[in-house]
């Protein structure tokens, strides 16, 4: 080896520290994607095979110089059925398989805890229901299922965690979901994988994933003070909110106590479930729905709240099924917010019924 | 006659034989007899020149994008400058090289041959296609040099109607402006192959050849209007904030994204369907057969025509289209898959019991074959939704289109480009330069674009200047490859130049061919035939062509 | 087959003053001089441009498919904001419209029958009202495109919003309709409506004027005799197109003036 | 007498005036129609009506203005086709649309 220049060598040596051929799997669902990954993988290399091994034998049994003359040959539809059935069968259980597996990826369990993720030019801001903010990185516990609701403030963005095998697009104006469950502490790669401008390769960051206690430790060590849902009641208040939202009988809006959840009629005769997505929409746009029995006075609060505002809102009309305060500091200090019976209205409330139990 | 048992070629003596006069490009002189032609083979020339021109402008940007990944840091260009190399290189490749690349030369200069017609039907609207190319091609040009634009090909909304600030609206009009190119050559090539077929030239005697291009055509004409639109509201937006694609005004930004791979999904076939027509005529002729099982080719192709419209959204399962959507447009993905498959298989059992031997042409379609059933296979794994979470938007899909439309559709387009070149120029390519630069292609793809995939794997995305390190070996790999691709490219264009003055005079039918256009002289003449063809026999009859031969020899002694 | 390659492009040009010498009865020329080259027969000829032409409107189909698209997706979304925008348009100046692009419709058709049937005068007469009726069209969408821009209802920066927030401003739509307000967020999509608006009818108008250009050409060489001696494609084909370009219309009148009348 | 001078009658077939009159009044008529449909109070039916009697004064258009009744097999699939694309374009946009407001399942 020592003819070898030390530079090369040091060169050689970092190089191939760094060199990686399979990302690593960190999450429940990882190991499920890489099997029909190597499924497909096996698939190909058979049918990869098939095509060069006749190619290369027919090239030499039937070269010009062994088989002068061609033998001519109309076709044959057994073996197109043949090579038409058997592709068309690998294929439909690709795509079940795939489907069951998207499936899984985009279908929260009830009792995930939910982060919001906003994405802006170019960064990841990441909201926990304890207040905790952060930008670029995301710390989650190992072992709980996580379910991200994201958001984007200007262009698409797409939140990507390859030891994950999980991604999913920040769409301006619409909440969209993904969940995941970590189940090795470690730090990940977050990348945005949607191009989203000049900066869009430094929109990147790490996911933590830590274990329990840690988790613990980081919550507290960096909490602001206030949940998301306090900051919520802030601008309840601020934006005067309550002016029509109260309890009392001649309150000019429903009552959103219980809200979240739940099965609301409309006045167009449909009704609709009031999940995160609504929740933003009755905020931003709210005559698109107007709930049976109200007057589309509410005015649109378009323009005067941010993104990270509506979230704010959004948690705190989450939470607003009983005293939000008791909720906020179990929210904080426990890992398992269903174990506080809180989540417990989420789970009966039809929008999650169906859901896969992981 | 020759009796080498390595090769088909038979040529004429070289003593003797001259270039026939007159023929298409002798027939007149000066710039403006080529300006102002409504001659398919003319324009198609001049198409020839003006994509190759194209793809090395695209080529150079390639190189740029590989030089700049060599390292993990964005260091020799800003982030911002390659974001503008990157999109420019993808849009000049697919709307300026490889929409036109088979159809608007081979297709242009070979339909009208094969059916045996004097002309495409519309030589005025085949040339101001070519103007139209040319302007559009000019434009973005234009756009690259005062600015550039950094959308990305695909010109997502709202980023490029509100956050940036390049030349979209010029990019913009240079794509519609080219998309009403591609749609006039669609249309003439339609029309042409229902209404100029020579007698006894019914549909099951076409050449495959054909039958592909009137597939792609069908594409062309239905599909590029949506995309034309699609920009028009793109530039709208821009200009006076319509609102149509704009979430802050209540637009949605994916019915952008709907109207663009309403039209970019089909381009893709668009992109390797003609490519697929090559690859027929060249399987057949270097294996003395018939192709197998001809309907069901023809037919695939028609299959992969009219399904290729039903799988759009494949290209947003992760966008926020609806899950329900998601299913459904998944499992029409496999469905499409199927035809490509059935071509293959049937391609290979052409070989089955043929004569074969191993030209540059037959060379370039077996790298096809290869590269493009890996291509193929990784689409599939990008059109089963669960999959395709994990490899979207990496560098698994620019290895998986990289496969199809340089291992697939630029293979087949040096396939014909060389199978073809005698009947055009009336000359040989020198064969073992050809064949080197074949193997070299074929060997610095792999090797520029196989590592990809891994890279896709692992998780490194797409349109990113700057990159984790641990991706660093596989990225050095992948501009070593490219490296060796550049050469690769390099080597058909300066021999096949040097081939104009110094190869061989090829003759009428080189190779044996079947296809009426190999049945007059080459180059031909500006009517093509000196008689009327019919055709009494069915496509790829070689037994017809042999008992031709006979008679010409009985005659001629 | 004879060699023909003698007549080189463009030769459609001294094919009038020829064909007109011919006159009516010379039924079966041998080679008429506007046969181009690389055709075997006149209906051939006439054939293939007379498919090309349907091909070149299916994709003006498409082209407007993605605007119809559009259109009824945001319908579907922004109900209300649809309506208030479609109370906007005046139905008498649509319905007036709607009448006079099927009448110039009517005189196009009469058109393709005088030349088939080698009527100059007629068809020059008829091109000349189809282009008169395509320009009252055209004025007709003027002025209603000026009350647009009188309002405030071109989308865009100085987009107003005070007839829809506030329709008793709007005394005459106020009269017709008594429009409830609509809340602000409902009113701003309105917008919309008027991108869509003027995207579809000014595609359709940009498609009018296209016409109109092409029909002033014609009614020049018509003049001359040049489509009334048996090489009728030209008139036929832009026959077509004028149809189509009526078609469209046919729908925008529906989509935009009629379906929101109520609510 | 127009009809012998053209060498292939069969091929191409020469609507007459009268045709175009009738067509004209019909178009008309369906345009009085559906302006009348639309001042009246039917529900969902008003865009039904509306887009319906456009289609009619639309295939009326289609098949005498522009000669289709009289034209080839290939001219009718032709007009077929277009439909055909456009309906697919119109209608899978519209699922993924549709579908969106089902909820996630
Ligand atoms: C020439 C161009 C071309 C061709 C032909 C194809 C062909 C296919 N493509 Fe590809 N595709 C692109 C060009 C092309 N693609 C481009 C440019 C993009 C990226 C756009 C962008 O975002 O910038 C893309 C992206 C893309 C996506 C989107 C990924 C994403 O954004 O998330 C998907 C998803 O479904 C996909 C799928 C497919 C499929 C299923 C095929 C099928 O048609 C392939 C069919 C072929 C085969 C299947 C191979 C033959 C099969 C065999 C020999 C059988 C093997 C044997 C056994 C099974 C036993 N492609
Ligand atoms: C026909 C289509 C086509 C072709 C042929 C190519 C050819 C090549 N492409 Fe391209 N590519 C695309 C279509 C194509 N590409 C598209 C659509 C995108 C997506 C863009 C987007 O994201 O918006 C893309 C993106 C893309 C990327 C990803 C960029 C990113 O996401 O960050 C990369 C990276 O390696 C790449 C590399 C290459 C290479 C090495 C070649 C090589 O095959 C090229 C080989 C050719 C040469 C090297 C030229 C040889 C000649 C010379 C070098 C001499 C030049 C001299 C003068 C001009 C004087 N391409
Ligand atoms: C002027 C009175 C008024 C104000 C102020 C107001 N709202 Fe409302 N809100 C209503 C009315 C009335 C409804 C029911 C009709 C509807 O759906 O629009 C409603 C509905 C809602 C709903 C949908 C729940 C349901 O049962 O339909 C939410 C969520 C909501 N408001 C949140 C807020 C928030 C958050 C604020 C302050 C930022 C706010 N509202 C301010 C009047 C008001
Ligand atoms: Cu954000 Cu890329
Ligand atoms: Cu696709």
């Amino acid at each position: 080896m020592s003819h070898i220049s030390p530079t090369i060598w040091q060169f050689l040596v970092k190089w191939l520290t760094n060199f990686a051929l399979f990302p690593p799997e960190a999450s429940k669902i990882a190991p499920q994607m890489d099997a029909l990954f190597f499924f497909m993988v096996l698939v190909s290399l058979i049918g990869l095979t098939a095509v060069v091994l006749l190619v290369v034998s027919f090239s030499i049994l039937y070269s010009k110089k062994r088989h002068p003359v061609a033998v001519q040959i109309e076709g044959s539809t057994l073996l197109e059925a043949t090579w038409t059935i058997i592709p068309l069968g690998l294929f439909m259980v690709m795509f079940v398989w795939g489907a069951l597996i998207y499936f899984r990826v985009y279908t929260p369990p009830a009792n995930a805890m939910n982060i919001y993720v906003v994405g802006k030019q170019w960064m990841w801001k990441a909201e926990h229901p304890g207040g905790q903010h952060e930008i670029n990185s995301l710390h989650v516990p190992v072992g709980h299922a996580v379910q991200l609701t994201l958001i984007s403030e200007d262009v698409f963005h797409s939140f990507s965690i390859p030891a994950f095998r999980v991604k999913r697009e920040a769409i301006p104006g619409r909440y969209t979901t993904v969940w995941f469950e970590a189940t090795t502490p470690g730090t990940y790669h977050l990348f945005c994988t949607q191009y989203c401008g000049t900066e869009h390769s430094h929109m990147i960051g790490d996911v933590v994933v830590l274990s329990e206690e840690d988790y613990r430790k980081w919550l507290a060590s960096s909490t602001s003070g206030n949940s998301l849902a306090q900051n919520g009641e802030r601008l309840f208040a601020s934006l005067s909110c309550a002016a029509c939202h109260n309890a009392r009988p001649d309150a000019r809006g429903p009552s959103l106590a219980n809200v979240y959840g739940s099965r609301l009629a409309l006045s167009t005769g449909g009704t609709v479930i009031a999940d995160d997505a609504y929740l933003r929409e009755s905020i931003l746009n709210p005559s698109q729905h107007i709930t049976q029995g109200y007057a589309p006075i509410m005015p649109t609060y378009q323009g005067q709240v941010s993104e990270e505002g509506v979230i704010a809102l959004v948690e705190y009309i989450r939470h607003l099924d009983s005293d939000y305060r008791v909720q906020q500091t179990t929210n904080t200090t426990d890992l398992l917010p269903e174990s506080e019976g809180k989540a417990a209205p989420a789970a009966q409330a039809p929008a999650r019924n169906g859901t896969v139990k992981p | 006659m020759n009796n080498n048992n390595n090769t088909i070629v038979d040529l004429p003596d070289q003593a003797t034989a001259r270039i026939p006069q007159p023929n298409f490009i002798s027939k007149e002189n000066g710039l403006m007899s080529w300006l102002l032609t409504g001659d398919h083979k003319r324009i198609a020339i001049l198409y020839l020149i003006s994509i190759t021109f194209f793809f090395f402008i695209g080529g150079a940007l390639a190189g740029l994008i590989r030089l700049e990944l060599l390292t993990p840091q964005a260091d020799l260009m800003a982030t911002d400058t390659y974001n503008k190399v990157f999109t420019m290189h993808g849009i000049i490749m697919i709307f300026l090289f490889l929409v036109p690349s088979v159809p608007a030369t081979l297709g242009n200069f070979l339909i009208p041959m094969m059916i045996g017609a004097k002309d495409l039907a519309l030589p005025k609207v085949n040339l101001l296609s070519w103007y139209l190319y040319m302007a559009g091609g000019i434009l973005a040009l234009y756009a690259m040099m005062t600015g550039g634009v950094d959308t990305g090909w695909t010109f997502t909304t709202p980023l490029s109607t509100h956050y940036v600030n390049t030349n979209v609206i010029t990019t913009g009009f240079a794509i519609f402006v080219a998309g009403f190119s591609s749609i006039f050559t669609g249309l003439n090539f339609i029309v042409t192959i229902h209404k100029m077929r020579a007698p006894g030239m019914t549909w099951f005697r076409l050449p495959l050849f054909v039958w592909a291009h009137y597939a792609a055509s069908i594409l062309m004409v239905l599909g590029t209007p949506v995309l034309a639109i699609a920009i028009v509201l793109v530039m709208l937006e821009r200009a006076f904030g319509i609102g149509v694609f704009d979430p802050a005004k209540g637009g949605d930004p994916l019915l952008f994204q709907h109207l663009f791979w309403f039209y970019s999904h089909p381009a893709v076939y668009i992109m390797i369907l003609p490519g697929m027509g090559v690859i027929s005529e060249v399987i057949s002729t270097f294996s003395r057969k018939r192709v197998f099982g001809y309907t069901a080719v023809a037919f695939s192709s028609v299959a992969i025509a009219v399904f290729g419209f039903f799988v759009w959204a494949h290209h947003m399962f992760i966008m926020g289209i609806s899950n329900y959507a998601v299913l459904v447009f998944s499992l029409l993905t496999m469905l499409v898959a199927v035809p490509s498959a059935i071509k293959i298989f049937n391609w290979a059992f052409t070989l089955y019991k043929g004569s074969i031997t191993f030209e540059t042409p037959m060379l370039y379609a077996f790298g096809f074959m290869g590269l493009f059933t890996i291509g193929g296979m990784t689409g599939v794994f990008l059109g089963a939704s669960g999959t395709d979470i994990h490899l979207t938007e990496t560098y698994f899909i620019v290895a998986h289109f990289h496969f199809v439309m340089v291992g697939g559709m630029l293979m087949a387009f040096l396939a014909g480009i060389h199978f073809w070149w005698p009947k055009i120029t009336g000359r040989m390519y020198p064969e073992k330069i050809s064949q080197l630069a074949a193997v070299v292609t074929f060997i610095g793809f792999n090797l520029t674009f196989f590592p990809q995939f891994i890279l896709g794997v692992l998780g490194m995305p797409r349109r990113y200047a700057s990159y984790p390190p641990e991706f660093q070996v596989l990225n050095v790999f992948s501009t070593a490859g490219a490296t060796i691709l550049g050469v690769g490219y390099l080597l058909p264009v300066l021999y096949l130049i040097w081939s104009l003055k110094y190869g061989a005079i090829a003759g009428n039918n080189p190779w044996q061919a079947t296809g009426l256009e190999w049945q007059t002289q080459s180059p031909p003449l500006t009517e093509n035939f000196t008689v009327m063809p019919v055709m009494d026999h069915e496509a790829y009859d070689y037994e017809w062509l042999e008992s031709q031969k006979a008679k010409e020899v009985a005659s001629a002694g | 087959m004879p060699d023909n390659s003698a007549i080189v492009h463009g030769a459609q040009e001294s094919a009038t003053a020829a064909n007109n010498a011919n006159g009516a009865n010379s039924a079966h020329p041998e080679q008429p001089s506007y046969l181009r080259h690389h055709f075997n027969s006149t209906e051939q000829q006439a054939d293939t441009s007379n498919f090309a032409m349907w091909l070149f409107l299916l994709t003006e189909v498409m082209f407007f498919g993605g605007l119809f698209t559009a259109y009824l997706i945001y319908r579907n979304w922004y109900y209300p904001a649809f309506v208030a925008g479609s109370h906007q348009l005046n139905v008498i100046w649509g319905t007036l419209n709607t009448v006079v692009l099927i009448a110039s419709s009517f005189t196009m058709a009469m058109g393709v029958w005088c030349a088939e049937t080698r009527r100059r005068k007629g068809l020059v007469l008829s091109l000349t009202l189809t282009f008169v009726l395509g320009l009252c069209f055209l004025g007709i969408k003027s002025i209603e495109y000026r009350e647009k821009f009188e309002k405030h209802h071109v989308p865009g920066a100085h987009y107003s919003l005070q007839s829809f927030v506030d329709p008793a401003s709007d005394p005459e739509i106020f009269k017709e309709y008594h429009d409830k307000p609509l809340p602000l967020d409902m009113a701003r999509h309105t917008e919309i409506y008027f991108s869509l608006y003027f995207a579809m009818t000014g595609m359709h108008a940009l498609h009018m004027i296209i016409g109109i250009g092409i029909l002033g050409f014609m009614i020049y060489r018509a003049r001359a005799g040049a489509y009334t001696s048996g090489h009728v494609t030209f008139v036929e084909n832009f026959g077509l197109y004028w149809h189509f370009v009526d078609i469209v219309w046919i729908y925008l009148f529906a989509l935009l003036y009629l379906i929101s009348r109520h609510q | 007498m127009s009809e012998q001078t053209k060498h292939a009658e069969h091929e191409h077939h020469i609507v007459g005036p009268m045709v175009y009159v009738a067509i004209l009044l019909a178009l008309l008529v369906g345009t009085a129609l559906t302006v009348w449909a639309s001042f009246l109070e039917l529900g969902p039916w008003n865009p039904i009506i509306a887009l319906a009697i456009a289609t009619a004064k639309a295939t009326l258009v289609v098949l005498f203005f522009m000669h289709v009744k009289y034209s080839t097999k290939l001219t009718k699939l032709t007009v077929v086709a277009g439909i055909f694309t456009f309906l697919i374009l119109v209608s899978m946009t519209l699922a993924d649309y549709i579908s969106r407001a089902w909820g996630s399942w």
